[in-house]
C-alpha cells in the first residue's frame, strides 16, 4: 500500500458515511512519551481517521501558546526524535499517522534519512508547516521513492500559482483556516468555504481544514465543506486540563467531535 | 582576485543557503515584498528619498578615521568607522529607514520587528515614528532587563513593547514571536527584519541597504590613505553591519574578519559562536548556520552582548565562509569587555558591547596584524551607552566572584 | 538692520557684561590663556587640526532638516540642527575639542571641568582620553543622581568623577569646587569650562568654538530653503548651544530666541530663568544676570533639565538682552517634558530635556508664529538618552501626585 | 584720620615693637551674630592688631570647607549685611577692622553704596578675593573718597605688571602665600619669602601674608619677612571646636599667636 493509498482510503472511509474525516493531533512525549501509545489507541477509538503525531520541535513558530508548551515541556523531558519513531513503529494502530514537525530536525537528520525513517515507522505523510512546497524540490523525489506523502499547505492568502504548483500533491491538502497560529479560537474565518472551493478547483486530493477549531460545533460546520477536520491545541489543552486521565478526557472528546461529524 | 558570483539567485540562495522557510500564509507577502523591492530598487524617486534620510536625518556619511592612540599602543594603523554616530547610535536605522519607506510604499501601516539589544527595535520605532506609523516590537524577557534604556527610548517613541516569555527569552524567542503576529496580521503588516537574515528577500534587501556602510568606509578610506585596508573586522549577530561593511570590498584584495560571541568560551558550549561551528540548519525562515543539537533543536546562544545572542546568522555569511572569501573567529565576554574599557579610554568612544567584540580581537591579533604591517578598518557598528548599566553590574558580578 | 557691535572689547567686556572676576592667583593663567587662544585662533594649524577633529571624529557638519510631521502639526514649518548627532550626544563636544587641543598646545597635561547634566564632563572626558590627557571632573552631587549614565560614561572615558557636597549640590556649586582646584593647580591644570561663562577669554573662546552650529545652520539652511529662517530658538543654561547658533546670524534679519527653565513657574521663585528676570551680578568670574537675593546671596536655581539647572548665564546673553538683540523666554518643566515626548512621537527624535525647552516654546507660540508666517529653526542641543531615567522617575512622580 | 592712616598705625605700632602684626579674620554671624561683639574684644585682648571680619557669600570660591561651612551656617541662619553693618558700627574696639567678602555683595548693594556704608560703620579696608585690581577702576575713586583702603592681592603666581600696577594701593598687601584656597596647611610655600622681597621691591605699603597659617610656629617663621600674619581658617576651625567656650579659646588661641611673633 503507498501512503497515497492509506491516506486516500481513510478519507474514503470517512465519504462513503457522508461525513468528514477525522483528524486528531497530539504531541508526542507530551505529557510524557510513555503516553503516547494508550492516546492514539484512545483516538482510534474515539473515531479518529488519521492521527497526526507532533515531533516537538524548540521553535515552533507556526504554533500558538498551547502546542509551544506542550512542546517546549516534552523537549525539557529530554524526548529524541529516535524515541519518536521507535515508539511509532511500535504502535499498534490502524488508522494512517502522520508527522507534524518543523524542517530543521528533518533538515538535520538529512531529509532522506528522516523520509526513509519515518516511513519504516509506518508513517505515511510529513506536515510540516515552515516548509512551503517550492523549497520541497529535493524532498518530493525522496518522499515519493518512500511513498511517504509530503502534505501541502494552502492559506487563506494563497495565490492560484500555488494552488496550480500542489496539483501533483499527494495526501491531503491541509487547509489553513485563518491567517494566524495554531490555537483555539471561538469563531473562524467566514471565508473557508470559498477557500475550500477555490482549490476544489485545481486540486484533486482530499482537502482538510485545521487552525483554530475547537468545539464539535465548529468541526460539524467546517465537516460540511472540507473532506477532514483538523483538531489540535483544542485537543492537547484538555490532555493538559486532564492530568489524573488524560487518556480518557481525549478520547471522550474525540468521540465527540466525531459524534458532530457524524450529525448533519 | 576572482569577482564573486552575485548572489543570492532568484530563489534567494547564496550557494546552498537562504531560500524562504516559512509558513505558506506568508509566502504571498514575501512575493510581494520581492516585487516591491526590486522596483523601488531601481526607482530614482525612492532612493534619493531613502538617500536624502540618510544624510538628513540619520546624520550620514559617518566619520571615518584613524584611531591614533590604539594604533601606536598596537603597533600598526588602525582606523574607525563610526557606525555609532548614526541617529539612535549604531548601523540599525540604516536598514530601518529603507524598510519603513518600502512599508509606506507599499501602504502598509503596521509595522512590527524583533529586536535584541533593542538598537532594532528603537531604529525601527524611529523609522515609525518619523512616517507616522504604528509599530509594535518584540523582545525577549532577558533582554527587556538587561536593555532597560532601549525599551524605554522604544515607548518613548510611541511603540508598543511586547515582552517574549517563551523559550530561552531573548532575541531567537523574539523572531519567533514576531514571525507568529505576522503570520496574523499579514495583509496589513510589515515586518521590518534588524539583520541579514531571514526568509528572502530580507538577507539581501538589508544587505542592500547596510551596505552603504562599506561604499563610503572605502570613499573615505581611500581619500584619507590613498589606498584600501588589509584587513576589515566587524562584529557579527544577524551579521548586518558585517554585511554593510563587506559588500563595497568583496572584490578588492582585503581579508574579511567576522567576529562572533565566544561567551564563556567556545569550549563551554555557552557562546554564540555560530559560523565557528558551522553546522547548517534552517530557522526563521532560511538555510544557514546553527547552534543546534543533534536533532536539529535550537540551542540557547550566550553572550553579554544581546545584539549578538542570537543561535542563528545571515546565509550570506555562511555562503562567504563556505567559500573562503570572509574569516569568522571568536571573542569571550571577557575579551570584549576589556576592549570596552581600552577604546574608552584610548579614544574617548565607548562602542556598544557588540563593536568591543572586534575591536578585541584585533587586539588579540595585534602580534600577527604587526608583522604583516596590516591595515585595518575596524566598523564601530554602536555605541555603548545602552550598555553601560550592564557592564557595571556585569564587573560587580566579576568582582565578587573573583574576590 | 545695524551691523552688531563686535563684542567683547579687549578687557573681555559686553557692554557693562563680562570682565574677569577671578582671584588674583588665576589671573596671570588667563592671560596665558587668552594670549595662546589669540595665537590658537589665527594659526592655520591649529584650526585645521580642530576642524579635522570635528569632522572625522565629532561627526560635523550636524545634519539639518524640516520636522515635518512636527510642521504639518503646528501648521508652519519647523527645522532642526541635529546637535545631539554630535559625538556624545550633545554640542558640548565642539568646544571642549577646541579647548584641549588648546591645553595641548599649551603643555598642560592636566584636565578639569564642571558638568551639570554631565554633558560637558562625558565631552571633556572624551577629548582628554583622545589626547592621553588626564581628567578630573566636578559635579554636584544632586546631578550625579539625576544623571548616572553620564557619571559612567565619565569614569569609563578614564576620568576622575569628584561628587561635589557643598552648596545647592549641583552645577553652580560644582563650579565653585572646579575654580578651588584650578586656584590650587593652576601652574600644571587646564580648566575647561562648558558654556560661555566664566572670566574672559571663556565666554569669547567658548563662543567661537561653538560658533561652528551657526555657520553650518545658516549655509545647510539657505542651501535647503534659498532663504533664513524668521527665527531662531535655543534652549538657555549657561547659553553655549544658543550663542553657538545665535553668532552668526546676528546680523541677519532673523529673531534670536533664547529659553529659559522656568522650573515649577517663574511666579513660585522655583525655576532658573536668570535673564527673564534680569538682575545683574557677578558669579563665577564674570557680571552678567544672575539669581540673587537683595543682599547678592546666589538663589538656587531650580529646572528638570539639569543642563539648564544653574543660576548664572553667559555675559552676551546678557549683552544681547540688554541691546534688544535677542529675546528670552521661559517654559515650564511640565511643557519641557510635553515637548520632549512629543518630538519623540513627532519626529523620532528623543531631545535632550534642555533641548525639549526650545521645543516647548515652538509648540506654545504656535498661533502667534503660525499667523506670523514663520519659519523656525530649533537648535536641539543634544539627545535625551542621558534623561530616560529621570523623566520616567519623574512621570511616576506626577502620576502618584495627580491620582 | 584716613583709612590709610589707622592701618598704617596699625602695622607701625607693630613695628615699633619689632614684630610683625596679628590679623586674625572672623566670619560675621558664626557661630551667631551676637557672638561677633565679644569674638572681637576678645581677638583684641588676646593681641589682635587688625581684624578681619568676614560678610558671608554663598558661593566663597576661594574659600577652603572650614570657611565655607562657617558662610553656609550664618546665612542659612539668616545672617544679612545690613545686620553686620548695624552691629559693626556698635563695636566698641580699638584696632582697624576690614571686611573680607566676594564681589557680588558689593555689586548687588551698589559699589558705592557699600563702600559708604561700611566706611560709617567704622571700617577701614575691604578684603574681596574675586574683584581683581584691574577690575577695580570703578571703585577705587569711590573708595578713595570714603577713606576705606582696597587691599591688594599678590599670590605666588603674580606678575610683574600686576606689582606695579598695586603700588597706588592703599592699606596693605594681601599675599597669598600658596596657590589655593583658604584653609590650614602642614606646611607653607617655600617661596613665601622670595615673593615678599619680590613685592617689597614695588610696593610701599605693609605686607601681610595669609591662606594656610595654622600654627604659632607657622606664624613666627612668616613673620620674620612679612609686615603681618593672616590666620582665618584655623581660628575658624578652633571655634567650631570650641561650642560651649568659642570666646575664650579664641582669645587663647589668638594669645599664643601673638606671643610667638613677640619671641624672636
Ligand atoms: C551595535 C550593534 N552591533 C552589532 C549588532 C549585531 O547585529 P548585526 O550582526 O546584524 O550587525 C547589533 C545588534 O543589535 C548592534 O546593536
Ligand atoms: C544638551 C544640552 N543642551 C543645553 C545645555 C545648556 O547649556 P548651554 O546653554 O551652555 O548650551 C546643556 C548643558 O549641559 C546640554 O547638555
Amino acid at each position: 500500500m503507498t501512503a497515497n493509498t492509506a491516506i486516500r482510503n481513510a478519507f474514503e472511509r470517512a465519504r462513503h458515511e457522508h461525513r468528514a474525516a477525522l483528524i486528531p493531533y497530539i504531541t508526542a512525549g507530551y505529557p510524557s512519551l510513555d503516553h503516547l501509545e494508550p492516546l492514539v489507541q484512545a483516538l482510534e477509538a474515539g473515531g479518529a481517521d488519521l492521527i497526526e503525531i507532533g515531533v516537538p520541535f524548540s521553535d515552533p513558530l507556526a504554533d500558538g501558546p498551547i502546542l509551544q508548551q506542550a512542546a517546549t515541556e516534552a523537549l525539557a523531558a529530554g524526548v529524541k526524535v529516535q524515541q519518536i519513531l521507535d515508539r511509532v513503529a511500535a504502535l499498534r494502530v490502524s488508522v494512517p499517522l502522520v508527522f507534524l514537525t518543523y524542517v530543521n530536525p528533518i533538515y538535520r537528520r538529512g531529509i532522506e534519512r528522516f523520509i526513509e525513517d519515518s516511513h519504516r515507522s509506518g508513517i505515511q505523510g510529513l506536515i510540516v508547516p515552515d516548509w512551503p512546497w517550492v523549497e520541497m524540490r529535493e524532498a518530493a523525489k525522496v518522499s515519493k521513492r518512500h511513498r511517504v506523502a509530503m502534505i501541502p499547505f494552502v492559506a487563506p492568502t494563497s495565490t492560484d500559482a500555488h494552488l496550480h504548483n500542489i496539483r501533483s500533491a499527494e495526501g491531503f491538502v491541509y487547509t489553513v483556516s485563518v491567517t494566524g497560529v495554531t490555537g483555539a479560537r471561538t469563531h473562524l474565518d467566514q471565508g473557508v468555504g470559498g477557500l475550500v472551493a477555490r482549490i476544489r478547483e485545481q486540486v484533486k486530493i482530499p482537502i482538510a481544514v485545521g487552525f483554530g477549531i475547537s468545539t464539535p460545533e465548529q468541526a460539524r460546520e467546517t465537516g460540511k465543506v472540507a473532506d477532514g477536520v483538523i483538531v489540535g491545541s483544542a485537543l492537547v489543552k484538555v490532555i493538559r486540563d486532564h492530568p489524573d486521565n488524560p487518556i480518557e478526557a481525549a478520547q471522550a472528546f474525540v468521540g465527540s467531535f466525531r459524534n458532530a461529524l457524524e450529525t448533519k | 582576485m576572482a569577482m564573486m558570483k552575485s548572489v543570492p539567485d532568484i530563489h534567494g540562495r547564496f550557494g546552498r543557503f537562504g531560500g524562504q522557510y516559512v509558513p505558506e500564509t506568508l509566502m504571498p507577502a514575501l512575493d510581494e515584498l520581492t516585487r516591491a523591492y526590486r522596483e523601488a530598487k531601481v526607482d530614482r524617486a525612492f532612493h534619493h528619498e531613502w538617500m536624502g534620510l540618510l544624510k538628513e536625518y540619520v546624520g550620514r556619511p559617518t566619520a571615518l578615521r584613524q584611531a591614533f592612540r590604539m594604533s601606536e599602543q598596537l603597533g600598526f594603523p588602525v582606523y574607525l568607522k563610526r557606525e555609532d554616530l548614526n541617529h539612535t547610535g549604531a548601523h540599525k536605522i540604516n536598514n530601518t529607514m529603507g524598510q519603513v519607506l518600502l512599508a509606506k510604499r507599499m501602504g502598509k501601516h503596521r509595522i512590527i520587528a524583533e529586536t535584541g539589544a533593542g538598537q532594532h527595535g528603537v531604529a525601527t520605532a524611529t523609522a515609525a515614528a518619523l512616517f507616522g506609523l504604528h509599530a509594535e516590537i518584540y523582545m525577549g524577557e532577558e533582554d527587556v532587563k538587561r536593555q532597560a534604556l532601549n525599551v524605554y527610548r522604544m515607548k518613548l517613541l510611541g511603540a508598543e513593547v511586547h515582552a517574549v516569555h517563551s523559550g530561552t527569552r531573548t532575541l531567537k524567542d523574539a523572531t519567533n514571536e514576531a514571525i507568529r503576529d505576522w503570520v496574523t496580521n499579514v495583509r496589513d503588516t510589515f515586518y521590518v527584519i534588524g539583520s541579514v537574515v531571514g526568509p528572502h528577500p530580507y538577507p539581501m534587501m538589508v544587505r542592500d541597504f547596510q551596505s552603504i556602510i562599506g561604499r563610503e568606509a572605502r570613499r573615505q578610506f581611500r581619500h584619507l590613505t590613498g589606498g584600501l585596508p588589509s584587513h576589515i573586522v566587524a562584529p557579527v549577530g544577524g551579521g548586518s553591519n558585517s554585511m554593510g561593511i563587506f559588500y563595497a570590498f568583496r572584490n578588492d584584495p582585503v581579508s574579511l574578519v567576522g567576529i562572533e560571541a565566544a561567551g564563556d568560551g567556545v569550549e563551554t558550549g555557552r557562546h554564540a559562536a555560530t559560523i565557528t561551528m558551522a553546522e547548517p540548519g534552517i530557522l526563521h525562515g532560511s538555510l544557514s548556520y546553527l547552534l543546534q543539537d543533534e536533532d536539529g533543536q535550537i540551542q540557547p546562544a550566550h553572550s553579554i552582548s544581546a545584539g549578538l545572542d542570537y543561535p542563528g546568522v545571515g546565509p550570506e555569511h555562511a555562503y562567504l565562509h563556505d567559500v573562503g572569501r570572509a574569516r569568522y573567529e571568536s571573542i569571550t565576554d571577557r575579551q570584549a569587555l576589556a576592549a570596552f574599557h581600552r577604546l574608552a579610554e584610548w579614544e574617548g568612544i565607548i562602542p556598544a558591547l557588540e563593536s568591543a567584540h572586534a575591536v578585541a580581537w584585533v587586539i588579540q591579533e595585534r602580534d600577527a596584524l604587526s608583522r604583516q604591517g596590516a591595515k585595518v578598518l575596524i566598523n564601530l557598528s554602536g555605541r555603548g551607552d545602552k550598555d553601560v548599566d550592564a557592564v557595571a553590574t556585569y564587573e560587580e558580578g566579576i568582582a565578587r566572584d573573583d574576590g
